[in-house]
C-alpha cells in the first residue's frame, strides 16, 4: 500500500463545496497548517469546519472565513480570549453578522463526538454540560444518581492530521502535546488526509509506538514543518 | 451591588495562587485552569504534585524559558512548557475522558461568578454581545463535573465593584453545584450545604467586610482565622 | 433435512480458503475469523493485503515457526504469528472501534448457519445445552455488523448432512441480514435483495446439486461457472 | 509518587469479599497471570470476574472457580472451543450447574463497557448484538437508518493490568499484542494493579510511548514473567 500524494494541492484536489472538513490541532500545536493554506488555494466553498479553535492561534483558518469558503464552524474555543480582539476578527464578525452558522461544544464532548463516529457508537451519555445552555434541546437521562446529555456521533466528510512522523501505508507517530486532537479526527473521517514532517519507508516506525494505524489514513503527503508561534489572547 | 470599587486590600493573584498551592495534597493529580489557575504553578515546584495540561499531557513542568521553547510542548493555554521525569502524552480525547472518568484530584479554575450552591460561571460574559449558545466553553465545563474537588480562584468582586459570590449566577452556567472552594483575594470560603462557610480572611480583613461585598449570607467560622501563606 | 451425508465431494478447506483469497482486493483490510478463514492467510502472502488481528494489531505476518514463538504475539485464535514491515499494535478496545467504525473491508467468518435473508448464526450451538444467552461470542458479532462485506466460509452441510444454509436459522443469530457471500465446499453463493444467487460450482456438482443441500430455493446465475481456483 | 508493593500477596491484601475484579490479557498474552495466582491464596469469596476468558488458555483463572471464591462472571469467550473439553471444564460445570452467575458480552461491547466506566461515559449506543439474544431487555433505538443497543458503562472494584514496563509512577508500557484489554481495564477500575515484568525508574519511559499513563493505575508490583503457551482449544 502506498497512500503517498505527490504534494498538497493534489491530495486536497477533489474535496467539494459542501464538505464537512475536521482539522486537527490544539490551537498551534499538531495543526495541518498546510493542508488549511492549500483549502484557501483550491477554494471549495460552503464548508463546515470541524476545529477546536476558529482563529486564535491560528490565522490560516481565519482566512477560510475571510475568503468566504466556510458556512458552518462547528468548535470548542472559536474566539480570542481578548473581547475588544476579538470585535476585529473576522470569525467573530461573521458570527456576530450572521454570515455563519455556529455550534460549540465542552471540549470533552466536542471530541467524544467524533470518536464515536470512529467507533461506530451513534451517541453517548455525558455529564459534562448538565444544568447549561450546552442542554439545548438534548435528552437529559438519570443513570445512578446523576444527571447525563444524550451526545451523537459527528463524522467529517474528510479530516485533516499532523503527524511528525508517517510511513507510506499512513501508520502515523506524533510529537508531545501536538498529538492532541489527531487520533481521534483520523479515525471519524470518511477520507483522512495526513500531513506529515518526515516520510519514512514502511517497517521504519516501531509498531508499539505508532498512535494513528494506519488503516485510518486514506492519503498521506510530505510537508515542512510550519513555523509559528502560539498566542490566543 | 457593591457600591465602591476595590473596597478593600487583599492579596494578590500571586498569594491566591499560593493559598491554593497549600490547599493540594501531596501525590494528587491537579489540573490549573487559565489565568490565576496557572499561577499555581509556581508554587508547587519541587513537590510531589502532578499537573495536567488537558491537551493531553501528564507531569507538565515549569514555563519553559525561550531558548527552551518546543512548538509540540504547549500547556492549554497555549504556552510553551517543559518536561519532568514521568511525563506522559496522549490524545485530547484520553485527556477528557481521564477528567471526565474523575481522575483529577482537584481542578483550580477561574470563574466569573460562583453561587452560594456550588454553581459556576465562567465561560461566557453576556456582556460580549454573543449569541448565549456561543463562545469560548474550552475544558471548564468538563473539569467541573469531572474533577473531584473544584477550587475557585478569583478577585472577590467584578473590577467595577460587582458581586461575583452571589445567590444566584446570572451569567451562563458551566456547572451546576460542583465548587467545593472559593480562594479570593479577601477570603477562603467552602461551600457547605449550609450555605457559604468563611474559613479564612485577608490580613486585615474582617468577616463584616468580606460580607460587604459578597451578596449571599456568609457562615462565619468558629475557628476563622488570617490566610495563611 | 437432508437425508444422506456427504453426497457430494467438493474443495477440500484449502481451496475453499484459496476461493476466497481470489475474492480479497489488493489494498484491502481484512479480518480473518477462527477455522477455515484462518487458512485464506496460507493464500495471501506477499499479496498487498493488510490483516488485522483482532485483539489489537494489523499486518499480522504468517503464523510463526516454533523457534520464533513469542508469547507476547498471538492471533485471535491464540495462535504465535509473525510481524510484518508495517505492523501496529493497539488495544482491544480500538480493534473493535476500528471495526464497528466500518474500517474492515472484509470480514472472513465461519457459520454454523446461513439464512435466505443474510442472517449468520455462528457462535452458539444448542446442542451444547448451555443457558441460550451463554457462550463464546467472541468478535463474531461486531465484525459481522461492522466489516463492509461479511464473506462466509464453511462446509455446505452439517457433518450429519443437514442444512447449513437455510430459509431461517434455528441458531442463535450472530447478526441480522450482514452476509453478502457464501464459499462453501460446493459452491459460491451471492446474499442478494433478491435471494441467494448461485454463481459458482464445485467441479463435477451441479446447480440441482448444491440445491438438493440447500433449504432456500436457489436463483442460478445466467453465468454460473465452476469455480475458479 | 511512588506506587510499588514488596510483593504480589501484599498489593491485594486488602481486596474484600464481595469485590468485582477486571483481569486484563487476551486468553495468555498480556494477562497479569501472578496477581490471579495470589488472588487464589488470598482466598477473597463472592467475587465477581470481569476478564475476557474465563479459562481456556488460562487455568489459573479456573482454579478461582475451583476455589468456590467467584460468584458471578462478566466475560466475552468462556470456554472452551470443544464441546467435550468444556463438559469437564470446572468453568463450564458451575454455569451449568447454576452455581456461579455469568453474563457474557459481544468482544467490542465489553470493552467499550469498560472504555465508558473509565471515561465517564454513563452508557453508550452500539450496533453491536441487535437481533439477537443480546438484545435482552436493553433499549434498542434508531439513529438514522439503523438500530442500535443501549449498553451501559461496566466499572470494576479492582483491575489487575500486565505491563512490560512500568516505572514507580505507575507509567506503563505494553509489548506487542498483549496490550489488548489492558488500557482500557487500567482505567476502569477504581484501583488498579499492574503487574510489570520490568521495574524502571521514573524518567525511563519516554512520554510518547507510554500505553498507559500512571494516572489511572494505583498500585504496582514487580512480577517474574510468567511463562506459558497459548491453548483455547
Amino acid at each position: 500500500m502506498d497512500k503517498v500524494y505527490p504534494d498538497v494541492d493534489s491530495v486536497i484536489a477533489d474535496i467539494p463545496d459542501g464538505a464537512s472538513i475536521a482539522i486537527a490541532g490544539f490551537f498551534t500545536a499538531g495543526t495541518p497548517i498546510p493542508l488549511i493554506q492549500g483549502l484557501a488555494r483550491q477554494g471549495a466553498k460552503d464548508l463546515t469546519l470541524i476545529c477546536m479553535q476558529m482563529g486564535p492561534g491560528n490565522e490560516d483558518i481565519a482566512q477560510l472565513f475571510m475568503n468566504g469558503q466556510v458556512k458552518k464552524a462547528i468548535c470548542n474555543y472559536p474566539f480570542y480570549r481578548s473581547a475588544s480582539r476579538g470585535a476585529n476578527s473576522p470569525v467573530e464578525k461573521a458570527v456576530r453578522n450572521g454570515e455563519v452558522e455556529m455550534e460549540v461544544y465542552p471540549m470533552g464532548t466536542f471530541t467524544e463526538k467524533l470518536r464515536a463516529a470512529g467507533a461506530g457508537i451513534a451517541a453517548f451519555y455525558t455529564p459534562t454540560g448538565v444544568g447549561t445552555v450546552v442542554e439545548g434541546g438534548k435528552e437529559k437521562r438519570k443513570f445512578g444518581n446523576r444527571e447525563y446529555l444524550l451526545e451523537t456521533a459527528l463524522k467529517p466528510d474528510y479530516s485533516f492530521v499532523y503527524a511528525q512522523k508517517g510511513d507510506r501505508m499512513g501508520n502515523l507517530t506524533c510529537h508531545k502535546t501536538a498529538r492532541n486532537y489527531n487520533p481521534e479526527m483520523a479515525a471519524a473521517g470518511k477520507i483522512t488526509i495526513a500531513a506529515v514532517e518526515n516520510l519514512v519507508e514502511i517497517g521504519e516506525i516501531d509498531g508499539d509506538t505508532v498512535h494513528i494505524p494506519g488503516i485510518y489514513v486514506q492519503r498521506v503527503v510530505k510537508v515542512d514543518r510550519p513555523n509559528y508561534f502560539p498566542t490566543i489572547d | 451591588m457593591v457600591d465602591t470599587v476595590k473596597k478593600f486590600k487583599g492579596l494578590s493573584r500571586e498569594l491566591i495562587a499560593l493559598r491554593i498551592a497549600n490547599e493540594l495534597e501531596d501525590g494528587s493529580y491537579v489540573n490549573l485552569g487559565i489565568g490565576i489557575p496557572t499561577l499555581v504553578s509556581d508554587w508547587i515546584e519541587g513537590r510531589d504534585i502532578v499537573l495536567q495540561a488537558e491537551l493531553g499531557m501528564l507531569n507538565t513542568g515549569p514555563l519553559a524559558s525561550r531558548e527552551d521553547v518546543e512548538q509540540d510542548l504547549i500547556n492549554a493555554s497555549c504556552q510553551p512548557v517543559t518536561e519532568l521525569p514521568g511525563s506522559s502524552y496522549f490524545s485530547e480525547n484520553e485527556s477528557f475522558a481521564m477528567i471526565r472518568g474523575g481522575y483529577m484530584d482537584v481542578a483550580v479554575l477561574g470563574a466569573l461568578q460562583v453561587s452560594e450552591k456550588g454553581d459556576l460561571a465562567g465561560w461566557s460574559n453576556p456582556e460580549r454581545g454573543l449569541p448565549e449558545e456561543i463562545g469560548n466553553i474550552g475544558g471548564s465545563m468538563d473539569l467541573a463535573v469531572g474533577a473531584r474537588k473544584v477550587i475557585i480562584a478569583m478577585m472577590h468582586t467584578t473590577n467595577d465593584g460587582d458581586y461575583k459570590i452571589r445567590k444566584e449566577c446570572t451569567y451562563p452556567l458551566t456547572a451546576q453545584g460542583v465548587v467545593d472552594l472559593i480562594v479570593t483575594d479577601l477570603a477562603v470560603i467552602e461551600v457547605t450545604k449550609k450555605g457559604l462557610l468563611l474559613r479564612e480572611v485577608a490580613p486585615g480583613v474582617s468577616a463584616e467586610d468580606v460580607q460587604s461585598v459578597t451578596e449571599p449570607e456568609l457562615i462565619v467560622s468558629r475557628d476563622l482565622q488570617e490566610i495563611q501563606l
